[in-house]
This record gives C-alpha cells, structure tokens and sequence, in this order.
C-alpha cells in the first residue's frame, strides 16, 4: 500500500478504536491506515463523528481510559511503536516530539491556573530549565504566535483572553518543545472566520519555519486545500478516499467526499444558489453494517438495492487505487 | 427513685443522688465570708423593718415567759446512730447535672443539689425522732407549746454556730423573718409562706424565742420549728440579692459546707464535713454524717453513671428502679462476689398523691359516672405488677401515709372494665365504635386526653392508655416539655392530668386540691395557677374543708378528713396510681450501715447520715477486686414491706 | 470585588437583627418560658416544703399574689412589652453586653467563654479530621472509580451517614470504656491534667508533655468518632464528584498531552478545581463543627457550646439563647463570606458583584 | 404513559446502576409489604372460623368483641387466646395468626417475668419486646411505615415550598429575590429544636394521634425548605438567563407557562437527585427527635423511642442492636438510591489516562 521511500514519520496501519458506553462496545476507528512523512502534511476531513479525534488521540495516547481503547493495529512513529508503549515512553513523545491543538482553546486551557504557569508546564517537563529561562522562553513563543505583550499576558487566566488569543497560546504551547508532529484537531472550529484565517496563517508558517510534520484535523476541506498535501476522507470510522489534495479537488472518487467538496461555499460560481449539502446525517455508532457505510445518503440508484443486500450487512469494500496515491472505497453506489 | 414521683417532681429529683461522705477537713472552720456583725447603719436598716411590724416582731424579757410552760427536751429519746461508726474517707456520688445556684431561695433554687447543702444538711430548731417521731432537740436544747397551741416557746443551744464559727442568737430567727419575708429574694413561696403562716416573733433574751402561728395547730411545733438564716452573711438585702448570692454558699448549721475552690463548674463539686461540727458531740448527732468529704461528678446519662458505679469511680447508687435493682445489679460479677453490696430500705413516709386527675370544668368530664367509669378502667394494677414488678403498692387515696387521718377501710378503684362500662352505659356511652371506643347518642367518642410532662413516666400511661381500650375508653397522651404541661395544667386546660403533689406531715391538705376558692374566681371564672386541678367546687365539701383547718382537735380533724376521703372517693376526680414504700441502694463493700438500719421516716441515705466509710476496707475490696477473689454477696433488707 | 465583600458585611447586621427580632418575639409570644419556670419551681418548693425538714412540710396553697408576679416578671424583663425588651437587649448587645443568665446569673458571654475552648478544640480538630480524611478519599474513589476500593468505602460512608452518632456514642463508650477498658470514661482529660495549658506543660519539668498530649487524646478518640462519621458520606462523595467531572475535562487531556504524568496532572490541575464545590460549603462547616451536637456532648459529658444552647433552649433561659444565637448566626453568616472568599481565591473566574 | 426518551434513557442508566436499583427495589417492597403490614406484623387474625362462620378481621375496618367469638369479654377479640382455645377444645373452629402475631402497640406480659423479654422464637417475638413488653419487631416494622410516610410527605411539601419561592425568586429577580434571600438567611438561622418545642405546646390537650402527627410534619417542613429553595432560585436563574426562554416569551408566552413549561422541566433532574437525601435527612430528624421525646406522639410506634429505650437499656442488647441495625440499613438503602439516582441523572464521565 504505501510507497517504498524513506519510513515514513508516522505509519498508522488498520487501527480500530473502540469504547464502553452505555449502549455496549461501540467501535469509533475501523481500521484506518494513513502515513505521515517527516515534514509533510495531511488534511483528515469529515463530518462530526467520523472518528478523526478519536484517531487523533490514539496517536497521543490520550483515549480516555477505561471507556476508550484500541483494539488493534499499529501506530509507528518514528520507528516506535506507540500503540502498546508504555506510559513513561509515551510521556517522552507527547508535547516533546507530538505536539496537539484542541478543539476547545477554552476547555483545554486550564480555568484555575495562568497562562504562563500552563506554558512553562510543558517546558519544564521536557527541558532543563530554570524557572525564569522558561518563563522567558514562554514570553519568545507568545511573542512568535503573535500576541502583544508577552509577558503581561502570561500572567493572564483563560478566561481573560479572546477565543483567537487562547488558541494561540495552545498553538504556542504545543510548538514549545519543537515537535516533530503537530496535530491540530479542528483547531480553528471554535472561533470567528476571520480569526480562523489569522490562525491558518500562523499554523502554516510556522510549520514551514520548523519543517516539521502536520496532521490538520477538520471538516472543512476548504482549510487542507491551503494547507496539506494529501487527504484523507473519514466516515462512520472509516476512510473513504485517501488521495493527494489536489486530486481529491479535481476529481472526487466517493460520492461522501464529493458531497463535501460541494459544500465549500464559493465566491466563482457567480450566482446565487443554493448551497448543496448532503442528505441526512452521519450514522450513530450503535449497529454500523459491515458494507458501505454512507449508501443509505447516497443518492445512486442502486443505494435502496445494496443496502437491503446481505453485502451491505457483511462485506466490507475494500479501498482500491485509482490512480498512484488516491484510493476510494471500492463500492458501486457511493462511488462518483 | 425515678418512678417515685409524678411529673411535677420528677425534674428536680432525677438528679438526687444517694451518697454521703466526709472525714478529716484539715481546714480551719471558718471560711472567707465576712463573719462580722452588722454595721450600725446596717442594723438600723433591719431594725427599721422590725419597727414597721411591732405586732410581728416583739422584744421581751424572760419574765414575760408564761410560768405555766412545760419545757421539753426529747433526752428520754434514744439516739439512732451506730456508736461503732467510723469517720473519716470520702464518697463520691454524681448529679446528672450542674446545679444553678448555691441560694436556698429565689429562682432556681429547687435544683437537685439541694438536698446536699440544705434539706438534708441545715438544721432545724427541733427535728423528729425517725423512729419514734417524738420531737428531738436541734438548735434549740429546750422547747415548749403554749397553752394556745399557736406560740410554741423556744430556748437555743448556746453551743450553736455557724460554720464561720459565728453563734446562733434569737435575732437570727428575727433576722430570718426579715430576710424570707424580703421582695428582693424574689421567692414567692416563701414570701408567702413566712408572710401569713406567722403572726409572731418574740424575743426573750438572746438564747429564748417563741413564736406564734397564725391559726391554732394540734402540734404547731411541726410548723414552727424554723431553721435560722446568718444575717452577718446576707446583711441588708437589696435588689442585687439574686445575682450576689448566685454561687455563694451560706454558712451552714449543719454538717457539710462548701468550700471555695471545691468546685469546677459543670464537671465537680465537692462539700466536706464542718471542722469541729457545733453538734459533733450532741447525743442525737453524734457518730452521723461520718465521711469526711463527698464528692459530685457531673454525669449526665443515668446509665453511663451506673456503670461508673461500677467500675468503682462512685461508691454508692441509687437501685429504686426496678430496672436496676433486678436487671442491672442482680446478677453481676460486682454483686455476685460481694465487692458491691446492695440493700432495700423500707420506709414509711407520707406518699405524693400521684395519679390522674381529672378536670371537672370540662362538661363531658363533669359527670361522676363516667368518672367513676375511668377509675375502672385504669389497670394501675398491671403497671404495678409489670412495670414496677410488684415492688411498688397502690396508692390508696388523699391520706395514703397519714396515719390515722387515712380512711380505715377506702380502698382505690380497682381494674374492672365490666364495671366501667356499666358505668359508661349509665352516662350514655353504651355503643362500642368500629375501633371498640364506646360513643353516645350524639356520637361522641368516649376520649381524653391526659396531659403529662416529658419524662420516663410516659411509659406509665402507655400501659394504662392500651388497658383503658378494654373498658371501651380511649386515653389520648398529651406529652408536653415539663415547664408547658405545667402551664397547661395550671390553667387548667387539660382534660385528665398525670401528676402528683408532694405531701407533707402532719396532716392531710385538702384546702389546695379541692377548695372551691382555688377553682373558680369571684366573677365565676377558672382560677389559674392553684392546685385545684380537677376543679372542684362543691359547698358542703368547702364547708368541711373550712372546719378542718382551722381545727385545733386531732379527733375531730380525724373525722372530717374521713368524711371528704368518702366524699372525694365517691366524686372520683381523681385517680390514685401508685406508691413506692422504700428506696434502694447498691454500694461499695467499704461504706457501712448501722446492723440495724431501720429509720421509718429516712427517705435516702444521706437524710440522716448514718452510714460511714472504712478506709481500711476500701483496700481489701479493692484488692479483692483486682485478683478477682469473692467476697460475701449481700443484699439486705430493712424494714418491712407494709400490706 | 472588594465592594461586594463589603456589601457582604454590610449585610450580616441586618440580618442578624432580623434573626433576633424573630426568635425574640417567638420566645416572647409563645405559652411557657422562664415565668412560668420560675412559678412552676416555686410551686415545686411548696410540695417539697422547701427549707422545711421532713415534718414540715405543710405550707397550704400559697396562690401567687399578681403584685409577686409582676416582681417575677420584671426580675426577667417580662414587664415591658416585647419590642422595648428587645430594644433594650439590642442596646446592650450593641455595648457588648449579651446580658446575664436567667438561671445562673452569670454573665452569658462568660458562659460561652467558659465553653469556647472544648468546642473550639472539638470543632477544628473534627474540621480538620473530617477534610483530612474526606479529601484524600474522595480522590482515591475518583481515580479508582468503580473498583473494589471504591465500592467498600462506598458502603462504609453512606452506612456511617446513616448511623445516629448520638446511639454510637453510648455504643462505643459502654464498649470501649467500660467493657474493654481502652478509653477513659469521661471527661476532657485526665484528672491530674485538668486546668494546664500545653504550653505550661512545655514549660514545666514536672508535667509531662507527651502524656498530657496523650491524655487529650484519648479522651478525644470517641466523642471525635462520633462527631466525624456522619460528615464523611457528603463530604467525599462531592469531593469524589467533583473530582471525576475535573477527571473528564479537557484541559486534563491536555495537561497529558503536554507528557505530563496523570498523576501529577491531578494534582496541578484537576485538584484545584474540585476543590471549588467543597470550599463552597466550607464556612457553613465552621459554625456546624464549632456549634457541636448537644446529644454527642452528653454522653460524653463535654461542656461545649451545643450542649449550652440545648440546656438554656429546655430551661428557658432566653438571655443565653440568645446569646448562643447572635453567635452561631455571625459565626454562620461569617462562613458563608468566608466561603465566598475561598471560591474567589481558588477560581480566578469568580467576580462577585 | 408515553415517557420522553431522555427519562427512558436516565431510567436506564438507573437500572444499570445494580446496588442503586436494588436498594430501591429492596426499599419500595418493604414500603409495599409494611403498607399493608397488617397482613404481615398483627394481632388481629387474618381468619377465624367459628361454629361454620368464616370471620376475616384484618380486613374488618372495625373490630370484633370477644362475644362475637362466645367469650365473655366486650374488648377487641384477643385473637392468640382464642387460637390456643380452639386448638384445645378441638373441632372446626380454627383462627390463622399473621407471621408475626404481634401489633405494634400491644403489650405481651408474662406472668412471673418482666420486660424487656429477649428475642424468643417459640413465642414469636423473633427480636425480643421492649420496656413495656411491646414486640420490637412489629414496633420497628410499623416504625417504619411511619417514617417512610413520614419523610415521603415531608419531601413533597418542602419541596413544594422550596420550589415555589425559589422558582418566584430566580424567575421575578431584583427585589423579591433580595427579599427573599434575607427572609431565608433568617429563618435558616432560628434554632429548630427550639420551635418544635415550643410550637408542640399549641396543639390543644384533645388534639388526636394523626393531628399531632400532621403538626410536627408542618413544623418540620417549615424548616426543611431553604436548602431546595436555594437551589431552585440558582436553577431558575439560569434557566431564564437561555434563549429559549426569550423566545418563548417573545412568541407571547406567559409567566406561568414559561415557568411550567421550560422551567420547571429543566429543573427537574435537579430537585429527583435531592429526593433520597431529603428523604433520609426527614427519617433522621424524625428519629433524633423521637429519641428526645419532641417528635411523634407515644405510643407510635418510632424508630427514635425505640432508641432511646436501647439506650437506657444496654442490658437489654436486642432492642438497641436491632433497631441501630434497621436504621442503619434503611437509610443506607435509601442513600445508594440516592447516589444511584444523582449517577443516572447527572452521569460522570470518567476518564483517566495513560
């Protein structure tokens, strides 16, 4: 499947995720595979509850334990295995090596402690550093993430700071060790358009200054388009296409896909239309069949047929390849 | 001595506690208070009040004595103490709670520690042989009874004095007039009480006093012989006199005092023997109140202070309920290998007429069948047999104890629900109601409900609320905190009322209870706080009532009393429960009791003061104890067990 | 902020004149109280006779005169109507006079001077047992949620919640004291400790320390028992609660993710923040540990201030009624501020306005 | 009843909470069994045949006199006599006794001996008799009706008032919730003990069982509403401060269909977690002030006299042992359901990690 190039900076193979809930085992992650190279970029989209959080955690280790685990597959990160490393291992790579932007900059920042103090926390752990040689370092990173004074600020709480500024400082608190791997899990979801595009902005340059790799998480396709190489498209726990950027642009193999690409708003079209969107909704978690799983909102005239088949219920498709690097989920009536 | 009394008096007694104590004070007799006599202005204060009621107070001189006085001295009576009792040791006793004040008068002065300082310690002029209850020199060596039967004619003990060492004089006596008689000592019974039971006080010389009673008695010495209050310890009384005298203790007569320091508030208190007591030698007081110091923990839990009994920490504990003297005591390793001995004291005291008592002024109430109809249907029986286990008796009326004045043949209703309802019929109560309650021809419920203060005595009435249902009668319990049943019954709001008055010698009263001046007020309306709590009114009993009081004849009040017994009984207001003939002690090995303790009138240990400490046995007990050897169980016997 | 403490206190006057308006104009409006006490005991002298030794008990129905009630009644401020009784009694309490007993007339503010000390001591020592051990249990049962550990603790908390601490105490006394022999029976301390203070324990050769120490506590395990283990139950469950909602938060995912160790990152982050509910309660806890349960002081004979406000509640003695509640109700209303003040100095986010 | 899926859900999730679900289903059939109790716990048989006459006095509102059964007393049938006579006397008549063949008020002498009498099975007292020689277990069972009655009508009325004047201070605001906020400070500081002391002394002397009962409930409840006061006014507030208020309001709703319909709803996971709590805190009060003599009027049968009669009484250790261990496991039922309904209502997630 992959390329023979230098390993790759991370190689996920056929991971599946699950957890306990209420309602039973419910499997989130159903074997995705995807590399990252050293430096490179990729883009994961989909709707809310395709699992890309959840892949994204399983990489940090941060599946909230004992509901979250993975069931099986691999997560190689530079030669290491991180699915069963252990937990001081793990401790070594998060924040050190694999740096991450949240969702939420307000709910990921803790309420009761300053800025700085959660700054200097990530630092500490990896550096040896004096005190006032990471508070210094912190005030350099605010500077570099593009807050106005610094120093005043670090002795700010969350909450005194604006959506934009938050995540600037967890922008600033994942980069502070210099990770090899940032993943940025929808990190511009919670804020207002026009901070989203400053944020982008900061993302991508800083990024290129450090050469380092990126895995941006989000729904928007419109933001990888900017900002990665390659693609990977998520749904119900699946990839669905997987294909550098440029081509999932031009020619979108899966119909799921295609229908997010169609919802980008465009200003080019020249008319006023009305914005396509897909029909209904992304499945719950609860009884996924086996087959394609985005045939029942597929409007393919064989849809009905399939998913009334045993197929539907027990024949996972596999992921065929197109062209060199695009891949699509090999079914008849969710394919363009 | 917790069933002992009703309601009313169960407050300050719950605390009483048994033991006495004393030995060898090394510690000079008088004490800080100011032993000086009064100032001059002081005295012309005091004398001021004696001039404003020349005919109360009297200066004369013993040529006034009347010539025809026969002088008695009570020295043919024999002493009643052990001559074999030792002085000295200690005992230790609890209180289940701190006493308020040290005052004998004002508020809060009928605290449960009182007994201690003053009603078994302060002596009296004359006081009653127990045995024999002939009268018995106190502090007065010679007395006699004046021809009038109101003045009895008193001469003091020269020896007499104070603990402070100072003597007792006639103007004591004089003094104590002014002092009760003194609106600053905010004490209405005794205001009252030394207000209009006297008409006179006389002063012979300074050693020889009479005094006169308002009405002619047919023995006034039981109401004369006063005990004398230290005027150069209160002085000249002002409005400060409750606040000024809250915690400080009196110069004693008697042979215990407190000493300052011998307290820690709230946890202990310590009273110990008098040095060089006036009546040490005196043949009545001699080898009595033998310990040297007696010592009160605050315990607050009856239970808890029983098993400190014991552990050993008190020497002596009440067993009059049943509950301890059988449950508890019977059959533990303390008893049972002799180290604690237990005894039963019969007595034969005027019993409190505890019972029901039932308020007329209430319609329903006012009908003697359905009275008489209740009296049946109250098993006081079972409460005796089960309850008290048989030890306890039935009270048998108003004049239970009195002697004489008892009604020869009365005896209190028993248990009959046939009768009852008979009864009950008569009144109009003849149908029985689904739950079994019988109702009348306008429905209503044959129900009441009795009102009582909070305390064990509840039990009581459970039993003769569930026996009452048999006789068709319901008895709905009206439990209250003591201060507002008090009220309640007190102005006379109840229906039936378990309570019971204290009862005192001589004579039987009726006059309180059922006078119909203490019912009704001159505009026909209830009266509120009298005694008259069943609200009885009847002419032809108040006329008798009236006689009887003023009656100077023994045989004739004896006659009167037996006819308002009759009469009473058959007006059945109220209910007669039950009577405890005895009290009951378990104690140390160590303390000792005359071989022959039989003291008829001795309603505790420490009344008379008999019993005494060996020091030297304490040790062997305790050493017993500690190898766990046995010694020989005891459990006495005194008196004896009357009906 | 700094105005809305103000404000704060500026408030607690009022309410504490509302308070004592209330309680006074019940205590006043309602049938029985310290008149009634006093006739009902003159009465009881009357059937006990009193001074009078066993012979003489005669005194006939002496019926109180009206002019001897009016003297009672003025004895207790009973003569005036009740507004101008309580104008009077304010005024005093504004002089820093609570007024005398009615029963032992002593200075009230003496009396619960007298009982300060063992409620003080009782009261901090339980504060401190009670957080000491609720705290650290409730984290435990939050990190090892649903495990066996947690499950026990579970059962024993909520059966110590539902245990009448005032039926332990006699258990346990009658047990451990008496029938075992453990633990002395009564008191603060031991008899030949009584009336020294540590520091002149310290100071002094001929005492020792240590036993001293040792003495206090032993006399303090059982009544400390009994205080405490009706308070575990709430106390730990909020902490346990409010610990795994901090558990579940975010920023704990990203204090992990920065490669900090979990449980340091319970104790830098999601500690903190639990601790917010449980300072929320705080100063209520103050005047509910230092007010005591009078049934608990009973039984082990500690004259503390519950026991103090149960007795003058029975005996009617108003002035020191009042007197314990001026100062549980400022004690209370202190702690409510005092609460407010800790929740603003462990939550940056908190402004009271 | 259709139920809305969240409660389904949350009513799931109980269930799924075992030692919460069972306690509640241990408690509410004791509450089920002690509500018709006297099937069970009785002195009044459950059938008596007598000369070819079937009797059912349990199920009797009245009562039938020892004639009824030719006997010659006018009083309530006393039912284990006339079952031992007509086991003697032999023939068809019969009476079949309830388990325990005990009331709760009746008091079972025996001659020659004296309560309290230790447990006996041969007698039927299985957890002995008290001081008046009442059956402990028919007195703890019957206490236990009354408490749980008790407590179930304390919640609701002191929830009813906690709610009302929370709701009317959080949804009216400025000068009623200052108002009410001072009232509340106020009345949460008088002293309680004290005014069920004096507050008992008004209930006239004739006043029945039930109307001393229903007048210490009131006197409880009185006190009991501050705490879910509070708590609705905050509740309240923040409910209000949601748009779907302001939209409801702007769609022309009125004060009290916006409190009912959106508030009151919202708030109701808040008030079912406080239900056992409330609950437990009103057998506890009740208890303690039976155990001082302040609470339910004797002879009801009480969890707090039967106490204080254990506690007077070490000597006699099944009345003290079986009521502490009955109290003890109630209340600890109730408190898991309580913690069981708080888990179901406001889940926690838990979450650590590696």
């Amino acid at each position: 499947m992959s390329q023979i190039l230098p390993s790759p900076l991370l190689s996920v193979r056929d991971l599946c995720v699950g957890f306990d809930t209420d309602a039973g085992f419910l499997v989130a992650v159903d074997g995705v595979s995807f590399d990252i190279p050293r430096g490179g970029t990729i883009g994961i989209v989909g709707e809310s509850g395709c699992g890309k959080s959840v892949t994204a955690f399983s990489i940090m280790g941060l599946l909230p334990r004992p509901a979250g685990r993975i069931v099986s597959g691999s997560i190689v990160f530079d030669g290491e295995e991180l699915a069963s490393a252990s937990e001081a291992r793990m401790r070594g790579i998060r924040g050190r090596r694999i740096g991450m932007i949240y969702q939420e900059p307000m709910s990921a920042l803790n309420p009761v402690r300053s800025i700085g103090s959660q700054m200097m926390e990530a630092l500490l752990l990896h550096e040896p550093l004096s005190k006032k040689a990471a508070f210094d370092r912190c005030a350099e990173l605010l500077d570099r993430v593009g807050i106005p004074s610094a120093r005043a600020r670090l002795a700010a709480y969350p909450h005194q700071l604006s959506g934009g500024m938050r995540q600037r400082v967890m922008i600033a608190m994942a980069l502070s060790c210099g990770p090899d791997l940032l993943i940025a899990d929808e990190p511009t979801t919670a804020l207002d358009v026009t901070i989203q595009a400053q944020i982008l902005e900061l993302l991508h340059k800083l990024r290129e200054d450090a050469g380092m790799a990126l895995a941006l998480i989000t729904h928007d396709l419109g933001v990888i388009a900017q900002n990665c190489a390659e693609v990977l498209v998520m749904y119900a726990g699946r990839v669905v296409e997987r294909a550098p950027v440029n081509e999932v642009f031009e020619s979108p193999a899966h119909l799921y896909t295609k229908g997010l690409l169609e919802s980008i708003p465009r200003l080019d079209t020249g008319r006023k239309s009305v914005l396509p969107t897909i029909p209904g909704m992304v499945p719950g978690l609860k009884d996924l069949p086996e087959g394609a799983r985005f045939a029942p909102r597929s409007p393919h005239p064989k849809a009905a047929a399939y998913i009334a088949s045993e197929a539907y219920r027990s024949v996972r498709p596999p992921l065929v390849e197109l062209s060199p690097g695009h891949w699509v989920e090999d079914c008849e009536v969710v394919r363009v | 001595m917790k069933y002992r009394f009703s309601s009313l008096l169960l407050l300050p007694l719950l605390a009483v506690l048994l033991l006495a104590a004393c030995s060898d004070g090394d510690r000079a007799a008088s004490t800080a208070s100011s032993t000086t006599t009064l100032s001059e202005e002081e005295r012309a204060q005091v004398d001021a009040f004696y001039a404003s009621k020349p005919d109360f107070f009297t200066y004369a001189t013993p040529e006034a004595l009347p010539a025809d006085l026969v002088w008695q001295d009570g020295q043919d009576e024999k002493p009643f103490a052990d001559p074999n009792a030792k002085r000295g040791g200690t005992v230790r006793s609890f209180i289940l709670d701190w006493p308020p004040t040290l005052r004998f008068v004002g508020p809060d002065s009928n605290h449960s520690m009182r007994s201690v300082f003053l009603d078994d310690n302060k002596m009296s002029l004359c006081e009653l042989h127990p045995v024999t209850r002939h009268w018995i020199p106190g502090l007065a060596r010679e007395w006699a009874v004046g021809a009038d039967k109101r003045t009895v004619y008193f001469r003091l003990d020269p020896d007499a004095h104070y603990s402070d060492g100072v003597p007792i004089r006639a103007d004591d006596y004089f003094y104590t007039f002014y002092f009760m008689q003194s609106p600053h000592i905010n004490d209405p019974w005794y205001n009252n009480f030394y207000g209009e039971r006297f008409s006179n006080i006389t002063r012979y010389d300074d050693y020889t006093i009479s005094i006169t009673l308002s009405e002619a008695k047919p023995d006034p010495l039981f109401y004369t012989t006063l005990a004398p209050t230290p005027a150069h310890f209160y002085r000249v009384l002002d409005e400060h006199f409750v606040e000024k005298f809250q915690w400080r203790f009196e110069p004693t007569t008697g042979p215990w005092e407190l000493l300052p320091g011998n307290l820690k508030e709230g946890e202990h208190i310590t009273v110990t023997r008098v040095k060089d007591w006036w009546a040490n030698d005196k043949k009545f007081y001699a080898r009595r109140h033998n310990p040297d110091r007696r010592r009160f923990t605050v315990i607050r839990d009856f239970q808890i202070a029983f098993e400190s009994f014991r552990k050993g920490d008190l020497d002596m504990f009440n067993l009059t309920m049943p509950e301890y003297w059988y449950d508890r005591s019977q059959n533990i390793d303390e008893v049972k290998k002799g180290w604690i001995h237990r005894a039963a004291y019969y007595n034969n005291v005027v019993q409190p007429t505890i019972g029901l008592y039932i308020n007329r002024a209430n319609p329903v109430l006012d009908d003697k069948r359905l009275r008489q109809g209740i009296h049946y249907a109250c098993n006081w029986q079972r409460v005796i047999d089960f309850h008290f286990r048989g030890d306890y008796a039935r009270l048998k009326g108003e004049a239970d104890g009195f002697g004489e004045f008892d009604h020869p043949t009365l005896r209190a209703r028993p248990f009959d629900p046939d009768k009852a309802r008979a009864l009950f019929a008569e009144a109009g109560y003849s149908k029985a109601g689904p739950d079994g309650i019988l109702v009348n021809a306008q429905g209503r419920r044959l129900s009441f409900a009795v009102s009582m203060s909070n305390s064990p005595n509840v039990k009581i009435l459970e039993i003769i609320k569930e026996e009452a249902k048999k006789a068709g009668l319901e008895l709905n319990l009206d439990v209250q905190e003591p201060t507002t049943n008090y009220k309640k019954i007190m102005s006379k709001q109840h229906e039936i009322a378990f309570s019971g008055w204290g009862v005192g010698l001589p004579y039987p009263r009726f006059w309180d209870n059922y006078h119909s001046v203490n019912a009704y007020g001159v505009d026909g309306k209830l009266l509120e706080q009298t005694n008259n709590i069943t609200s009885t009114a009847d002419p032809e009993l108040d006329a008798v009532i009236d006689r009887y009081r003023i009656s100077g004849d023994i045989a004739e009040m004896i006659e009167m009393a037996h006819w308002m017994e009759e009469y009473l009984y058959d007006e059945a207001s109220f209910v007669p429960g039950y009577k405890m003939p005895f009290y009951r002690l378990g104690y140390w090995a160590w303390v000792q009791f005359p071989e022959g303790f039989d003291v008829p009138l001795s309603e505790g240990p420490n009344q008379y003061g008999l019993y005494w400490v060996d020091e030297d046995k304490r040790a062997q007990v305790l050493e017993a104890k500690k190898q766990g050897r046995a010694l020989e169980e005891k459990t006495k016997t005194y008196g004896e067990k009357p009906e | 902020m700094r105005d809305y403490f103000i404000r704060r206190f500026l408030l607690i006057p009022p309410t504490l004149l509302g308070i004592t308006i209330l309680v006074f104009f019940i205590a006043r409006a309602m049938p029985g109280g310290p008149l009634e006490q006093a006739l009902m005991q003159a009465q009881m002298a009357q059937q006990m006779g009193g001074e009078m030794r066993m012979g003489q008990r005669t005194g006939q129905g002496s019926n109180i005169t009206p002019r001897q009630r009016e003297q009672l009644a003025a004895l207790y401020g009973y003569d005036k109507p009740w507004y101008l009784a309580y104008a009077q009694w304010l005024g005093d309490v504004v002089r820093g006079d609570l007024g005398k007993s009615f029963r032992y007339q002593k200075p009230v503010w003496e009396m619960i001077g007298n009982c300060m000390p063992v409620s003080i001591y009782y009261g901090l020592v339980t504060l401190v047992l009670t957080y000491g051990v609720c705290i650290p249990l409730g984290i435990v049962k939050a990190i090892k949620h649903r495990t066996w550990m947690d499950s026990t603790s579970s059962v024993l908390v909520f059966a110590g919640y539902a245990v009448p601490g005032y039926v332990l105490g006699a258990l346990l006394l009658l047990y451990f004291s008496f029938d075992l022999g453990w633990l002395p029976r009564r008191g603060f301390i031991g008899e030949e400790y009584e009336g020294i203070g540590l520091w002149q324990a310290i100071g002094d050769p001929a005492i020792s320390a240590p036993g001293l120490l040792w003495s206090l506590v032993k006399h303090s395990i059982l009544p400390l028992c009994c205080y405490m283990v009706g308070s575990f139950a709430v106390l730990t469950m909020l902490m346990k609660n409010s610990l795994m909602d901090n558990l579940a938060a975010d920023y704990m995912r990203t204090a992990v993710g920065k490669g900090m160790d979990f449980r340091k990152a319970v104790v830098r982050h999601a500690l903190r923040n639990s601790l917010i509910p449980i300072a929320t309660g705080f100063g209520n806890n103050i005047s509910l540990f230092l007010t005591g349960s009078f049934l608990i002081e009973k039984i082990f004979n500690i004259n503390g201030f519950g026991l103090l406000g149960f007795n003058s509640v029975v005996d009617y003695d108003y002035p020191v009624v009042m007197g314990v509640l001026l100062l549980s109700s400022v004690l209370l209303l202190l702690g409510n501020i005092l609460s407010d003040m800790l929740v603003a100095l462990v939550d940056p986010r908190i402004r009271f306005t | 009843m259709r139920l809305n899926p969240l409660t389904v859900k949350k009513l799931r999730r109980f269930r799924s909470i075992r030692r919460g679900y069972w306690s509640l289903i241990l408690l509410g059939l004791f509450f089920v069994m002690s509500l018709c109790g006297e099937l069970f716990v009785n002195n009044r048989a459950l059938m008596v045949g007598y000369e070819g006459r079937w009797y059912f006095p349990v199920l009797r509102s009245g009562i039938y006199t020892g004639e009824d059964f030719g006997l010659p007393y006018k009083s309530e049938a006393r039912y284990r006599e006339l079952d031992a006579l007509f086991a003697e006397r032999g023939g068809g008549d019969f009476v079949i006794m309830p388990l325990v063949p005990y009331g709760p008020l009746e008091q079972d002498y025996v001659a020659g001996s004296y309560p309290p009498y230790p447990p006996s099975l041969e007698r039927g007292h299985y957890l002995g008799t008290d001081n008046l020689a009442r059956d402990v277990f028919a007195r703890l069972f019957y206490g236990f009706r009354v408490a749980m009655l008790f407590s179930l009508a304390y919640v609701v009325i002191s929830f009813a008032i906690g709610i009302v004047t929370g709701c009317a201070m959080g949804y009216f605001g400025g000068l009623t919730d200052l108002a009410g906020q001072r009232f509340m400070e106020i009345w949460s500081n008088i002293p309680f003990l004290y005014l069920v002391i004096i507050m008992r002394s008004l209930i006239p002397a004739g006043a029945g069982t039930t109307e001393r009962i229903v007048t210490l409930l009131l006197i409880m409840c009185a006190f009991s509403w501050v705490g879910m006061a509070y708590l609705m006014r905050t509740a309240t507030y923040r409910e209000k401060a949601r748009e779907y208020v302001d939209a409801s309001r702007v769609l022309g709703a009125g004060t009290f269909r916006i409190l009912f319909r959106h508030i009151l709803p919202n708030t109701v996971s808040l008030v079912v977690t406080f239900v056992p709590f409330t609950a437990a805190a009103g057998i506890t009060a009740l208890t303690a002030l039976d155990f001082l003599g302040f609470g339910l009027p004797p002879p009801t049968p009480s969890w707090g006299e039967l106490l204080e009669q254990g506690t007077q009484r070490m000597d006699a250790p099944w009345i003290v042992t079986s009521t502490f261990a009955v109290m003890v496991i109630v209340l600890t039922l109730v408190a898991f359901v309580g913690e069981a309904v708080r888990e179901a209502y406001d889940p926690r997630k838990f979450s650590t990690y590696k």
